[in-house]
């Protein structure tokens, strides 16, 4: 799939058919979650009306870590398979994950601070996004502290796939803590301790910064594409001078 | 729309900032990224003409 | 032979070498020349396997000299500016981690000839952080005398001679002598060639370069 | 004429290197020490002297304290050979780098567990820790400081070649290195509160040796990009 | 044709050389400050996450945190800068060494501080401090981070003709810092325990001001041993 | 004219000179020679003021060079091997910073002037990292034109040739030239004494020493 997606040209053909499809996706999806979220969904019988922070918080957790798992596959496709194409992925897919991990903390802390007095709490899980999000700080600032692009490719690739060990170990190590925070209420699949209503909007939410994402990833490979061909072009011009000059 | 739904028992600080931020962040990282688009496509633009 | 055909050789951001290509011959010294910053230490740098060869080709004989990097680490000694000698450690101590870091088994015996060859047994215990800068190249030369004793193809020498004086020049083109006489191909860049008492080709980079 | 030497030799000939330039005399051994008393002075000063609450942070003392003293002087071995060429003759030999880097961490995690390990009982009586604990002090903080090392040389690569690598460093390697501390106070605490360590004990032993396989391969393929600059 | 320039334009000229070195973009800002924050987690960590527990060592936490900021990366330049020569230039200008060493301290203590600073509201929110506290730390680790940055500069000057300095290095200046961290954690204890904090401020400026008038000195002074090796 | 009396100067353990005596030109080039580990770069930088003369005066017409080392810093310039770059700053920088440093108010008109005056006009925002070896030299060496702007009386120089291209020696020459019309002094420590088109002093050490 990645190896067919990775001609240029074949991406922007078939991404231009179906961006709008994604962006009208992500729109309608996102003015139905708001709309369920803020107008629609219940009150928490304990947190009241304070509930409905989760409806940007958890979909911005989700994505976070989403994003950092496709991050680091796109780069093992690029150390091992050594398409460029994957470097350029990679690379959008950052800015955007540390974005929704930057999220994750501030609507977080948000909803903290109602609700157990405090903004910050040493507790599993903020700890482990911390940590998520400095894997994205330290991807994004290592491929950029190099001279030549391509070596900062490699050495933050190297990193994302570093993570990708250590980030479980990371977070189930980091469980070992006791936790204030709410046992996990998704993932207990067989009777969801949350309302129904109270789904819907969380996964309409899900589904919109996902498309959005998605989007988002698509526009910044193609402008970086597009970069890449302008590079390309100037460095041919500078050649051709040099040569006509020498 | 009613005071009771601004207001949202209290928590309007907390709940108006988080949907805020995170809306407002989503739109400047698409406004940013079609800029950028935009401005690739115009320097592509220019490089192939001065080529030809 | 070594040939580079069509190399091109990026430094950072800048293309050093374009679509550029050399044959050098075996058995010979090759004097590569040019003013600064044409190349010369990039050049070398990538026949060693430092500096990737974005493109092109670069053979010894009919192999592929990056086709078995092992192979090709056993067949050359690069020295250049940086020495590679480590600070805290004496000149004898120096040579002798270098030569265990490529897997030779060598007498001590033959590490103080090494330093004889360069005038260095004198200075044999001397830390490297005292040394003269000329005493620092010429342990880091003593290394091509131990080179002479095992299977080594290929000397790629940065500048060699800068810091050394008439007496350890005339050493040094003994060594080079000696390599010659073992069928040993010599890389060596330098500006001053007449510091040299043997025939060599000259590869001057700022006409070579024209040329393309 | 080859006598080609086994990887064998030349790994431990590599650890001879290490040890000869940072270990010759008795006063890098002292240095170690002191530099762990000093880290522990500072902790006390920090938090004052009272019991309870030291206490409650020896553990966290150890570990910062070993996290400390191993990767900065990894890293400078590293920079140092970057920047007078070794690495250079390394790349141009016969030895694969992945040979040379492990055993530069090897070498780093020696060097300091050594003069921690004679130094123990002076800690114990500082820091005030119980008999049952210091097998397992012990054995944590052998595990533990070869995959601090390990790790270190992962750190110290990728920065070697980078802008400002030295302010990045600490971000990149602090993150990699939270699993080791908890699972080495993890087995201290269930020690304290007599519950069994080994959980913890093994998963730090399965952590490390996660990274004693991939650190040599990864931190030789971020070498050989600093080089190629 | 002799243009000289005054004393303070050199000095300027100097903390402007240091900044285009090491503070060139708003990495370097966001590198610190995440640096500080990673120590917190990493201490945090280390001690359990119960609040009690932070409390008692918040504290210490900012002081470890601002010594680990600055210290190693001052010994870093002054290392550097006698590696490539550039005080070998320096001395053999006219101007003072005492005046360079000064600007290369005060230039460090700015470029810790000002991301510290920046990012103080975020430390208030993560360690959960009081808000009647924060002027007092503020100011405390102003000061505290100018002396830290005086007494550094000593010690990298110690150590750098020093063949092992650098595991030296803390020991030789963590004793000139023990002070500092006891002025400034008395601050913030008696800031918590309502009593007045001036004593210890006014002990903290007052070492700060010694130093400031001592450092330079000596560090000069260590310097020229080292150049004259 | 610069006399060294008996001067003793030591180097870590060792005694490098040993109440030796030597007398130096004013307005003319002395170029110092001798083998490797011999003192050339010890005894310039001994007479730099860094290196501290255990016994023995030197004397600059009628007075003791280290009575007044602001006033002797003012009036030198000394380059070695290390060239006193730092590495994370561009040409530019390091030239303008240098000259900031010494307290001189240099306009960017006359940095470029200097660094034009090696041919490093080009390079001018290279950064350190960037450049060869040639290149930082010339780099440092752009010094010495600004040096002509102000009233330094003394050039030490220590293998200043090593890595130039032929064009920068014409260039280097003609920098010295220069300070030669401006009465100015050089001392240059040097192996190769064929670079030079000028009139020199040799200083030999080889021979001054065993005199002694
Ligand atoms: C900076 C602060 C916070 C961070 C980094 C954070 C992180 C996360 C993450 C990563 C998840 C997703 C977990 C999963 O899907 O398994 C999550 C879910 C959740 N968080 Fe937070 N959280 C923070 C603060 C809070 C606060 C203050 C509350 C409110 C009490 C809260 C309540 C929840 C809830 C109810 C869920 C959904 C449970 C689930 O999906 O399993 N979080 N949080
Ligand atoms: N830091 C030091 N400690 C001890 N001895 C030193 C130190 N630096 C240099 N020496 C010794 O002092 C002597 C003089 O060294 P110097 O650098 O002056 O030689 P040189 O004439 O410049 O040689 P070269 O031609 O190699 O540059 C040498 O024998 C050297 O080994
Ligand atoms: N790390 C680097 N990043 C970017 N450019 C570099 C780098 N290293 C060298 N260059 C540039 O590459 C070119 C070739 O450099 P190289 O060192 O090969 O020159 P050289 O011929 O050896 O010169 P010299 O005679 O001065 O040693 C130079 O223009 C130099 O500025
Ligand atoms: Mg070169
Ligand atoms: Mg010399």
């Amino acid at each position: 799939m990645f190896d067919w997606l990775a001609n240029p040209n074949r991406f922007n053909r078939i991404t231009e058919k179906i961006q709008p499809c994604i962006f009208l996706i992500a729109i309608i999806t996102l003015v139905s979650g708001l709309y369920f979220s803020l107008f629609d969904s219940p009150k928490d019988y304990q947190q009241g009306d304070a509930v409905r922070i989760m409806y940007v918080h958890v979909p911005s957790a989700w994505l976070a870590s989403i994003l950092y798992f496709s991050l680091a596959i796109s780069c093992v496709f690029y150390l091992v398979w050594k398409h460029p194409l994957a470097d350029l992925v990679s690379s959008s897919i950052a800015p955007i994950g540390a974005l929704f991990s930057a999220l994750t903390l501030v609507t977080g802390s948000l909803w903290g601070k109602p609700m157990w007095g405090t903004w910050w709490v040493w507790d599993a899980r903020l700890t482990s996004m911390l940590v998520l999000f400095f894997f994205y700080l330290g991807y994004i600032l290592l491929s950029n502290a190099f001279e030549r692009k391509i070596d900062g490719s490699k050495t933050a690739s190297v990193l994302a796939i570093v993570g990708l060990i250590n980030l479980p170990i990371v977070k189930f190590s980091v469980d070992w803590w006791h936790t204030l925070h709410q046992p996990a209420s998704i993932i207990k699949i067989g009777g969801p301790s949350i309302d129904d209503k109270m789904l819907l909007p969380l996964i309409l939410m899900i589904f919109a910064l996902s498309f959005f994402s998605l989007y988002m990833i698509i526009l910044n490979v193609k402008t970086k594409l597009i970069e890449k061909k302008c590079e390309a072009l100037l460095l041919k011009s500078n050649l051709e001078e040099i040569s006509k000059a020498g | 729309m009613n005071e009771l739904f601004w207001v949202m028992q209290g928590y309007e600080i907390y709940i108006w900032p988080s949907y805020v931020l995170t809306l407002l962040s989503l739109g400047l990282l698409f406004v940013h990224s079609t800029k950028q688009l935009q401005k690739a496509k115009k320097l592509l633009k220019q490089l192939s003409k001065t080529k030809n | 032979m070594l040939y580079l055909k069509d190399v091109t050789i990026k430094r950072g951001l800048k293309t050093v070498f374009y679509n550029w290509s050399a044959t050098i011959e075996n058995s010979k010294v090759t004097i590569i020349s040019g003013k600064n910053g044409v190349g010369k230490s990039t050049l070398l740098r990538a026949i060693a396997g430092m500096i990737p060869i974005e493109k092109g080709i670069v053979k010894n004989h009919d192999n592929e000299i990056f086709k078995d990097k092992i192979k090709w680490g056993q067949n050359l000694i690069y020295i250049d500016s940086k020495n590679g000698l480590s600070k805290d450690l004496t000149v004898f101590e120096n040579l002798k981690t270098w030569s265990e870091m490529r897997g030779w088994k060598t007498s001590d015996n033959d590490l103080q000839k090494a330093l004889d060859s360069v005038d260095m047994l004198n200075h044999k215990n001397l830390y490297v952080s005292q040394c003269s800068e000329g005493l620092k190249k010429r342990a880091a030369l003593s290394r091509l005398y131990l080179s002479l004793l095992f299977d080594v193809g290929f000397w790629l020498l940065d500048e060699p001679t800068n810091e050394l004086d008439q007496k350890s020049i005339i050493l040094f083109n003994k060594l080079i002598q000696r390599f010659l006489e073992n069928k040993g191909t010599i890389l060596l860049a330098c500006h001053e060639l007449k510091l040299f008492n043997f025939n060599y080709e000259l590869l001057n980079l700022d006409l070579l370069k024209k040329k393309n | 004429m080859s006598l080609q030497s086994s990887f064998i030799q030349i790994f431990i000939s590599h650890i001879k290197r290490e040890f000869l330039i940072n270990f010759r005399s008795l006063v890098d051994v002292i240095a170690i020490i002191s530099f762990m008393i000093l880290i522990v002075t500072l902790f006390v000063l920090g938090i004052g002297p009272f019991e309870e609450k030291l206490k409650l942070i020896s553990n966290a003392i150890f570990w910062i304290g070993l996290i400390l003293a191993i990767i900065p002087s990894l890293e400078k071995t590293l920079q140092k050979d970057y920047d007078n060429g070794w690495l250079d003759q390394a790349t141009t030999s016969p030895t694969p780098m992945e040979l040379i880097l492990l055993s530069k961490s090897l070498a780093y995690w020696l060097i300091v567990i050594i003069p921690l390990l004679i130094s123990l009982p002076l800690f114990i009586v500082l820091l005030n820790i119980k008999l049952k604990l210091i097998p397992w002090l012990l054995i944590s903080l052998l595990i533990g400081g070869l995959s601090i090392s390990l790790i270190g040389i992962i750190g110290s690569a990728l920065t070697l070649g980078a802008k400002r690598g030295n302010i990045l460093l600490p971000i990149l390697i602090i993150p990699l290195i939270i699993p080791i501390l908890i699972f080495g106070v993890g087995i201290s605490e269930a020690v304290r509160i007599n519950e069994s360590p080994l959980g913890n004990l093994f998963l730090l032993i399965g952590f490390t040796l996660i990274y004693l396989v991939i650190s040599p391969f990864i931190s030789a393929f971020l070498i050989r990009i600093a080089i190629s600059r």
